[in-house]
Parts: structure tokens; C-alpha cells; sequence
């Protein structure tokens, strides 16, 4: 893990209010999983201490080879709006990469994965289907948006794998939630980012098979020092009690920590 | 031009990470050397474990944040034995965080703390906001913060730091009265209570209802509590709130602390504190300034 | 469905500038028609003129600014001579501000100012912490301000506000002590006392050493002191500190407050206060709500 | 006068720290005098608030006919620090044209003007030289810094009248202060800005003749209202007993108010 002020090669709005920002630097090579994140502090530059708090955004993809990262995120906030305004050439105050990402070791070779994913739960996964298509498994990606105009990285998706797209408002792809059309898919392993009551229907649905699940959780330091971001164990005799969800995840098998 | 002297104390830099935002150390110690801080203080302590409260446990403001952590720890045997051996082979001083919801609770936690030969001082939270149970009374009423501070004092071997809550009328009758009870030195601040309402949900955004604010917003009423405190007592003050560059440090230096403490700007860089001791010297050079005990109370001193 | 109805107050929107940022409105008034606002709150009078302290007055922190001005203001015959004229033409309801250093002071400016017709409220500023002689007291004492507020009552023609100092360890005391006392209503919250130091000359910046801190950085403590005092309190609380925005303004309803004002944000943007009465419906059309009297202590009510 | 995001037209470092902001827009037609200032909200976009008050910066000149003015400033602390980051063609936030500047026509017609500058107390200076001019007043500069290396617009000034520079180092000009040169120079009026204790230097010099004298105080508001920027009034039986140096100033007829 590391600090690094990142150089800007490339930032797009690529869906509404949904920013695809290229990020050159040296941390590119301690990645080590699909579905870590980097904490941005996003500032006026200067001194300006508004907003104070880092941001938590997950690594949508990396190419070490040319040293970069690419992150998705949804332009909403205060932090987000400014970071929006970013330009190319500029310098991003990154520090990560932070935390513990998806196991694609999980899915045996030549297995079969299922990806789902919905709104800015997405980003992770994309990196992820490439890393599972590197080790020659079949990926079948679900992802959910809430309407047409929300829809972003279909075709990178499809060239990863077959790729449903569900919008709530049925103005793309099929009409409905992602949970809908599990039953239509074969897999060994399940992997997971998006809305906690997604992420709920999901552990409910996939019960026999492994499932993997990318949480967030509100963020103070990002590195496992503060308990901000906690998460009760399921297992009343887990000797902690507790995950941060910083470090310890954002990714847990499904059931490791209550949902919440 | 660095060192300073407090009860318990010897620091080789007067700069330490605030308790509750450093953890046990081992996070920020994968990150750079310990021994390059004046001293750690360790996250609070609790007789018993505690989860602490549900999430979410910190919300942003303008130029500051909410905690509502609700003193999560392992509880103090399980600190003694899992986390304080880390600073055996470091050489950097430790100040232990004592909190508790009934005095018998800091007394107990308090003993066995200073008995640790890694501890060097106690911090008594008198004043955490964010335990629901009595906690925040010890540090609104002087009468009893200072019952308090001479229990722990009778039964702890090291010496003892009382931190202070901001959230009282007077806080020169609080630095005051444990400072009689036999306070070896004080911290301040703590955080202030404050609360953010969440537009969507139209509730408080902590779980806990209020959270304690801590960062630069509140480092102008950490600077006025300071300079009024240590002009009414003779024991140390180790300044805290908002610290976030040498500046700040100076500044706080000026207005009477001894020592300061750095909580929340460790989250906006995580380098903050080694950054902030290296650039203390050339700040003091620049200024003329050859020592930095020169600097303590120099805003009120004559 | 921005209409607010209290003492004295009737509002055709809750949104008014606060005492002390916007004068008696003649600098504001050249800017926009002040009847778009829903009142006015003027600067503090009392009974002498004033001319409040040496400069520098004001200086910037994070997110905020500190003030000591002092008071400053041409008594209160001066004022109703020369400034209160101006609101005979305008249709905008007026809030006098009412300041002093002993009781009897505070008694006599409140009766001549309440005897004014183009006056609705008056505004008992017993939590100014920038004069020197006795002021504060009567903002961190409940008996104090209650036997004040009583005073003012038995003589004043208009209803009462009392506007609370968050420099206090118990605000909901303090809140239940005016209520009981006869107040008709609470404006909260004033300033929290803070300094700053100049690193240069290595004294407090501000010539009266300590000021007082408003704008973004002090919001979460005002919502969190609205939030608990609305609950148990039964008079109407004028909402205000560090309010920048429509949001903001919704955040203070769903605190509890059933009006806000607008200090600070006036220095940033001259605008401000038309701007938010303009976007204030549809902030609430999005929400869903047709009438913002739905929205106070939202956060709350079960 | 009135609130506008202005264009940038140019922003250039003429000096050490020293900046030259060129803006566009409508405020231009409603500048009056030479001396009067905008106050800049400086701000990392969106809604940041941090810095959150305005900064006060003198129009240095301005040219209705291009509907620009131009500003110079000392970058220093948090809000000028990021405002020198501004790139041309973005947006600054301008409330102006504020306060009462240097009246021009108290010196004759064909009459002889001085006009004396230290520092950051220059830029104001080189727009009433500029309308004096134009009055066919023969102005006399004297403008003092503190080193060759802070030196700005010494061509510009010349071109306007007789310049004499002064540093504190002799570094460039004369070595020494502007009062140590005034008995050489002949005038009917003088105007100065710049520190307090050249200020009253000059009041004590300069008592035989009119001096106008442009002053600095924290402010807030900016416009009257807040009462951060008052002055004492030298006459004890003032009616008001003080000025503000916001609306009543900055200019003011020395010994109107106490310098301090
Ligand atoms: C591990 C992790 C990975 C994430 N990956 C992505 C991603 O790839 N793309 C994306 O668009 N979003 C992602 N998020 C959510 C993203 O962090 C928030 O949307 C963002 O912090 C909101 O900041 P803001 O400035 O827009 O909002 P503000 O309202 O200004 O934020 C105020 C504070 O609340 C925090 N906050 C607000 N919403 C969230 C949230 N949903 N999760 C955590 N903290 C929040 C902010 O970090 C900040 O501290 C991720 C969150 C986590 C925890
Ligand atoms: C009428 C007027 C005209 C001015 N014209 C110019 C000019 O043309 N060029 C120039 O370089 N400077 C000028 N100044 C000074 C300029 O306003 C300050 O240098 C600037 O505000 C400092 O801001 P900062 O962000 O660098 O410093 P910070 O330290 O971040 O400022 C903190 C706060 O203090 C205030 N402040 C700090 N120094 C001063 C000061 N000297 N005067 C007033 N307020 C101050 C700031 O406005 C801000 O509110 C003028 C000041 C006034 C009052
Ligand atoms: C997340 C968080 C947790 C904290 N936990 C503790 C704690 O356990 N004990 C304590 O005495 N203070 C605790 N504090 C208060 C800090 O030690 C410090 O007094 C306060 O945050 C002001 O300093 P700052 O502005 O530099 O953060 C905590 C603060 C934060 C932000
Ligand atoms: C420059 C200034 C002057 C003020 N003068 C007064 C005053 O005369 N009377 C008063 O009751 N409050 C006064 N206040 C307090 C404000 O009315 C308000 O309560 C406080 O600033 C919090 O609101 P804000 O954050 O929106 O500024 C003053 C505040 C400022 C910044
Ligand atoms: S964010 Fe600090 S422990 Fe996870
Ligand atoms: S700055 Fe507000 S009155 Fe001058």
C-alpha cells in the first residue's frame, strides 16, 4: 500500500453522472486482486480541507504493463463532484491499493463463474471478469442498472462473457432486478458487488454454491485503524466479533458477516 | 530543538497520533517507522470488550467529521496481551487510553494498565461522547471528574493525563479541579458534539444519533480552551483538534500546549504525523526559534 | 407551502438573514428587494452606542470564521431614529436584536424597540460572547437568563425570542429555563468561542483575542442542539449556524426548527438568502412534501 | 455593483509570487474610480468551503472597451494560493466594483500628481496614473519594494510618468524607502497605497498638500454590513465616529481616519 498523486490520462463521462477516470502511477503494481479499492482525497488543491475525507473507489481494472487503472464511479456528492472536475494531465492524491478482493482462485479452472452486479457495484467486476477469463473460466455476468440512460461497459462485459442487462424500468435489456434470472444460469462460483438489499437477495437465492460479496461501508482512515467501518461476524463464536470492512474485506464469502 | 519533557514522559518529538484514530499502532506501523513518532496513544481501553456501535459510525462536515465509534476495543487484558507487546521492541513511548462507564470500571482498567512496563502514561477519557452509560458526566461536572482523577491516581503507577470534553460551559474549572485531584497533565480537546441529518432518509446518518466532531473545524475552540486552561493551571496541556501541518502544531504551541496530539488528519494522510516532524524544524528555524519549549504559552506570556 | 406561522412571525418563507451580517439592511437592500425575504433579523441594539472593538475584527478558520465585532451599533434611539424607517415601506417583517451588558440595559432597549410598529419580534441576544462586562453570563446560567427573559417579558409589547449561546454544557437547561421564564421562542445557536493565533506576531489574531466561530464548520453542533432542545421544549426554534444552502435549511427543519437565518453565507454570497427561498420548493417538490411546516423535527417525530 | 463568474483572459506570475489576473465581463462598465476592488470567492469548485470567505483585490486597471480588467496580487496564503492554480478560460466568482476609489479630480487640470506605492499596495496605482494621464496630469511614481525580485510593472509605470524604484536591499532603483525621496519631487496632490507604516510616514511628510490614502482591513462582508472593517474617525465629533473601509473606503483624505 502506498501514497501516490496519480496522473490523470483520461477522464470520461461514459453513462449519466457515471465518470470512467484513467489513472497512471506506480501503485498499479502492488495490485494484487480484482475488486480493491484506492482511497482518493479530493481537494481544491492547495490546502483546502473541504471535503476532509478520503473516498473509497474500487480498482474497476489495471494494466501493469502500461502502468494503469481504471475506476468508475458515480459523480453525486461533494468529494465526487470535484473529482469529476479533474482534468486530463492532473494529479489525483491516491492511496492504496487497499484491502482484500475477489478470490478467482475460487472458481476452479475451467469452471464457470457468475458475475452480478448492480449500479456502481459494477466497476469491480469488470476487472474481475478479466482476470477470470485470463485463467480460462467461463463468465455469464447479470448486471443492473435502473434505467437506460444508467447503462455503462455492456459491451466490455460481453466481450468477458455472455452478459444479461436487467434496468428496473425495462428501458434496456430485460426489465426486472437481477435476481430474476439466476435460475437460467449455470455456475460453480458466484461473485457479487452492489446494494446491500441485492447482496441479501442474493445470499438468500445461492445457497449451494459459493458466493462472494464486495461490501461498503462508510470510511474513516481506510487502512483498519479507526473502526469506522465494522461489520458483525456471523459467528457468534468468532473470535473477533467483527470484520472491517477496509481491510479485513470489502469482499467476504457470503455469510462471514451480517449484511448490513 | 524537538525534545520535550512531561510527567512519564521523555519525547524526542513533542508530535504522538490522538488516541482512537491510531488504533494499536499496527496498521500506521506497516506504513513507517513508530519510532519516529514522540510517543503513540493507544486506542481506549475498557475493562470489558466492546463492539462498540453499529454503523454507520462517522458522517463528513465542512472541514471536519463525526465519530461515533462507541470505543470498540478488545477489552484491557486482551490489549495487554495481544496489542502492547508490539512496543517492546519499539522504543517509543506509550500513553494507554482509559475509558469506562462507571468509575470502578477506569480504576480497574486503569490499575492494570500501569502496571505494563511498555505503558508510560494513562490518558483518562473522561470525555468521550459517544458511550451512552454515565461516560460523558465524569467530563461535565468538575467535582466529579476530579473524584475520578484521584481514584485513578491512587491506584495507577504511571502518571496520569485527564483529556478533557470541549462540550462544558467551563473549562477552566474543569482543567482546574483535576489538576487539585492530582492530574499529572491534561489532554484537550475531545471532540465536540454535533450531529448531521441525512436528507434521504430525513434521520440522524449515525446510528448512534450524535457523533463526536473532530478535524479542523474545531481547532479554533481547541486553540481558545487552551490558551484559557493553561494560563490557570501549572501541569502540561497536550494540544489536540484539527492539527493538521507544523503550522497547526505551532499554533497550538503558542497557545499554551506542551505536546499535541493528531487524530483525524492521519486519515486525510496517512503520513501526516512523520511529515509533521519532519518539517517542524525548518518551520522553527525559519521562525527563529531554536527550542520549542520556547514557544509554549508565548501567545499569553509576557 | 413555504409559509411558517410564529409569535409575532407571520412569514410568507422561513428564510431570514441573522442579526449582526446583514446591518438594518440598507447595503443588502441595494442588492435585492429585502420583501423577498421572510424577515428581517437587524444587528444587536443596545441602550448607549457602541463602537465595539479595535480591529482586526474577523478572521478566517476552516470552514468558518471567527467575529468580535463588539457590539457595534448607534444605540438603540439612534437606530430606531435613522434605520427603522426603512421598513415602513417594506412589508417585510422585522426582528429587533436586543443586547447589553447589565439587566436594566436589557430591559429598557427591549421595552423602547418593542414599542415600534414596524417591529414583530423581539430577539434577546443574552449569548453574545464578545463584550466583555456580564454578557455572557446570562447565556450560560439557566436562572440568570430566565430571570432576564422574564424581565424583558413583563415589559415588551412584541413576542420574545431568546437566542441561546452553545457555549454550555446542558443547551436543553438552558432552552427549558427561557421557556418557562416566558419566552414565546428560541433562536439557536450563536457562536461558539474560539481564537486564532498569528504564527507572525505569535498573539490572537483578533484584537479581542477570543471571537466568536460561525459558518459550515459549526453546523453539525447547531443541529445537534436544535435536535435535542426541540424535543423538549414546546416554543418554535429559529434555526441558524453555518447554513449555506437549501439543504442546509432542510437538515434545520428536520432538526426541529420551524424558521432559519442566515449569518455568514450572506458574506459569501451576497444572494444567498433569495437564492435559497428560490430553490426551496423545488428541493421540496423532489421530496415530496407540499408544505415545509411537515418537515420540522422530522428526524424525530416517530 | 453586482456578483459575476468572470473569465479568465490571462494569468501570468510577473513577479516573485506576484500575479497578473486578466478578467472579462459586464462588472467592467460599472467601475467608477481607480482604486476601487473586487472581492473573489476562491474555491475548489462545487460547492467547497474552504476558504470560505471572499478575498479583497484591488482593480489594478481596467478596459471598458474590452470589457476587462486586470488584477494583480500577492499569492500567500490559502485563498490566493489557489486562485493563482485558476487556468485561463475558466471562471472566478467577482462581487464588485466596491468602495469609494482615488478621486482624480482633486488634482487641477494640468497640475502635477504624485503617487507613491509600496508592495501589493502598487497594482491600484497604475489604473489612476492611467485616468490622471488621461486628465493631461504629469505624475511622478515613487514605488517601493522589497527586493529586485518583487519588482512588477516598472515599464508600464514609466510609460505613464516619471518612475523612481525603490528597494529595501538596493537591489534595484534606489536602496531605501519612498519617504527618503519625496522633497525632490514638485506636486500639487498625492495619492499612496500600501503598508500602514507607509502610510503614516507619509501623513507626516506630506502635510502641506492633499494626500489620499488607500487602506487594507480584514473584511467580511465587503459591502457595509458586517462592521469588520471599520476605522476610527480622526475628529472626535464625527457624527458616526468611524469609517468602513469596505463602502466609505478604502480610499480615504488623510486624517479622516487613524491608520492602524
Ligand atoms: C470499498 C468501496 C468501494 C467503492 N467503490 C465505488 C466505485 O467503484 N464507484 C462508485 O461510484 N462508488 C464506489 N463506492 C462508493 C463511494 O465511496 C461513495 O459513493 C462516495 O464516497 C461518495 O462520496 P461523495 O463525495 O459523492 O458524497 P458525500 O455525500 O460528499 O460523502 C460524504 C461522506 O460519506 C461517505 N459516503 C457517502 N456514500 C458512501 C457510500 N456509498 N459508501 C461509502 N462511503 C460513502 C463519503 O466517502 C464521505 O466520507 C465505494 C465504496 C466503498 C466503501
Ligand atoms: C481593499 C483591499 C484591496 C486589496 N488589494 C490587493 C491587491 O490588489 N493585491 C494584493 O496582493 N492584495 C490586496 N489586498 C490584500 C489581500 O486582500 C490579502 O492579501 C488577501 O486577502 C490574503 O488572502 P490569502 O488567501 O492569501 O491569505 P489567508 O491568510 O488565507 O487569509 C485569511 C483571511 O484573512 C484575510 N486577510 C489576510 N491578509 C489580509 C490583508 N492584508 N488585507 C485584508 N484581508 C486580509 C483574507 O481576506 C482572509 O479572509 C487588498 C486588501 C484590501 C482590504
Ligand atoms: C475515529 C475517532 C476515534 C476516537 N477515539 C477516541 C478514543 O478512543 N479515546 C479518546 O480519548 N479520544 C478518541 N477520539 C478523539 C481524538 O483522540 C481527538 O481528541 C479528537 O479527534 C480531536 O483531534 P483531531 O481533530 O486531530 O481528530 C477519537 C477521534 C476519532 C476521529
Ligand atoms: C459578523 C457577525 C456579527 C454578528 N452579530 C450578531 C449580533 O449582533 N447579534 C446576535 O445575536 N448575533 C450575532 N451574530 C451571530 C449570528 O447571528 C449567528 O447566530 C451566527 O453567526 C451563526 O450563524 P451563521 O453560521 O449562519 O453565521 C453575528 C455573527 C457574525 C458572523
Ligand atoms: S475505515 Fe478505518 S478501520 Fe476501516
Ligand atoms: S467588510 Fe463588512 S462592513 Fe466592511
Amino acid at each position: 500500500m502506498m501514497q501516490e498523486n496519480m496522473r490523470v490520462l483520461a477522464h470520461e463521462e461514459i453513462a449519466d453522472c457515471i465518470f470512467e477516470l484513467k489513472l497512471e502511477g506506480e501503485m498499479v503494481w502492488a495490485i494484487t486482486e480484482p475488486g480493491q479499492f484506492v482511497h482518493i482525497r479530493v481537494g481544491g488543491g492547495s490546502q483546502s480541507v473541504a471535503p476532509l475525507l478520503r473516498r473509497p473507489i474500487s480498482i474497476s481494472s489495471a494494466d501493469p504493463s502500461k502502468k494503469t487503472m481504471t475506476l468508475i464511479y458515480r459523480s453525486g456528492g461533494l468529494g465526487t463532484g470535484l473529482l469529476s472536475e479533474t482534468g486530463i494531465g492532473e494529479k489525483v492524491d491516491v492511496l492504496g491499493p487497499l484491502g482484500h478482493g475477489f478470490p478467482v482462485e475460487a472458481t476452479p479452472l475451467q469452471g464457470k463463474a457468475l458475475v452480478i452486479g448492480g449500479g456502481v457495484g459494477i466497476p469491480p467486476l469488470y476487472g474481475l471478469s478479466q482476470e477470470l477469463n485470463a485463467r480460462g473460466i467461463q463468465v455469464t455476468h447479470v448486471l443492473g442498472f435502473r434505467s437506460a440512460k444508467d447503462v455503462f461497459y455492456q459491451m466490455a462485459f460481453e466481450k468477458a462473457g455472455r452478459t444479461i442487462i436487467m434496468t428496473e424500468d425495462g428501458t434496456d435489456g430485460r426489465r426486472g432486478r437481477v435476481t430474476d434470472v439466476l435460475d437460467s444460469v449455470d455456475f460453480d462460483v458466484a461473485y457479487a458487488c452492489g446494494p446491500i438489499p441485492m447482496l441479501k437477495a442474493l445470499e438468500h437465492a445461492i445457497t449451494e454454491k459459493p458466493l462472494f460479496v464486495s461490501l461498503e461501508q462508510r470510511m474513516g482512515c481506510g487502512i483498519g485503524a479507526c473502526m469506522a467501518c465494522v461489520t458483525r461476524a456471523t459467528d457468534a463464536n468468532d473470535a473477533k466479533g467483527y470484520r472491517r470492512v477496509c481491510c479485513d474485506g470489502p469482499v467476504f464469502k457470503a455469510g462471514e458477516v451480517e449484511l448490513c | 530543538m524537538l525534545e520535550v519533557h512531561l510527567p512519564g514522559l521523555d519525547l524526542k518529538n513533542p508530535v504522538m497520533p490522538a488516541s482512537g484514530c491510531f488504533a494499536f499502532g499496527a496498521e500506521y506501523g506497516n506504513l513507517y517507522d513508530l519510532n519516529r513518532l514522540g510517543a503513540v496513544t493507544i486506542k481506549a481501553a475498557t475493562l470489558q470488550p466492546r463492539y462498540g456501535n453499529p454503523t454507520p459510525r462517522v458522517a463528513e462536515t465542512p472541514s471536519g467529521m463525526l465519530n461515533a465509534i462507541g470505543l470498540q476495543n478488545p477489552g484491557v487484558d486482551e490489549i495487554i496481551r495481544k496489542e502492547l507487546p508490539r512496543f517492546e521492541e519499539n522504543k517509543v513511548p506509550v500513553i494507554a487510553n482509559i475509558a469506562g462507564s462507571e468509575m470502578e470500571d477506569y480504576v480497574l482498567t486503569a490499575e492494570k494498565m500501569s502496571q505494563q512496563s511498555v505503558v508510560n502514561a494513562l490518558e483518562l477519557n473522561i470525555s468521550c461522547p459517544n458511550v451512552k452509560h454515565g461516560g460523558i458526566m465524569f467530563g461535565t461536572v468538575p467535582e466529579v471528574a476530579a473524584e475520578l482523577t484521584a481514584k485513578v491516581k491512587a491506584v495507577s503507577e504511571k502518571p496520569v493525563y485527564v483529556k478533557l470534553s470541549p462540550n462544558v460551559t467551563d473549562i477552566v474549572a474543569m482543567g482546574k479541579a483535576v489538576e487539585e485531584a492530582g492530574a499529572d497533565g491534561l489532554s484537550m480537546i475531545n471532540t465536540l458534539l454535533g450531529m448531521r441529518i441525512d436528507l434521504r432518509t430525513r434521520k440522524p446518518l449515525l446510528s448512534n444519533l450524535t457523533g463526536g466532531l473532530s478535524g479542523p473545524a474545531i481547532k479554533p475552540v481547541a486553540i481558545r480552551m487552551i490558551y484559557e486552561v493553561s494560563q490557570n493551571v501549572s501541569i502540561p496541556i497536550i494540544g489536540m483538534g484539527g492539527i493538521q501541518n507544523a503550522d497547526d502544531v505551532i499554533e497550538f504551541f503558542l497557545a499554551g500546549a506542551c505536546a499535541v496530539a493528531i487524530g483525524t488528519a492521519n486519515f486525510v494522510d496517512p503520513f501526516v504525523c512523520p511529515k509533521i516532524i519532519k518539517e517542524l524544524p525548518e518551520k522553527l528555524d525559519a521562525m527563529g526559534v531554536s527550542d520549542i519549549n520556547e514557544l509554549v504559552g508565548r501567545s499569553w506570556k509576557k
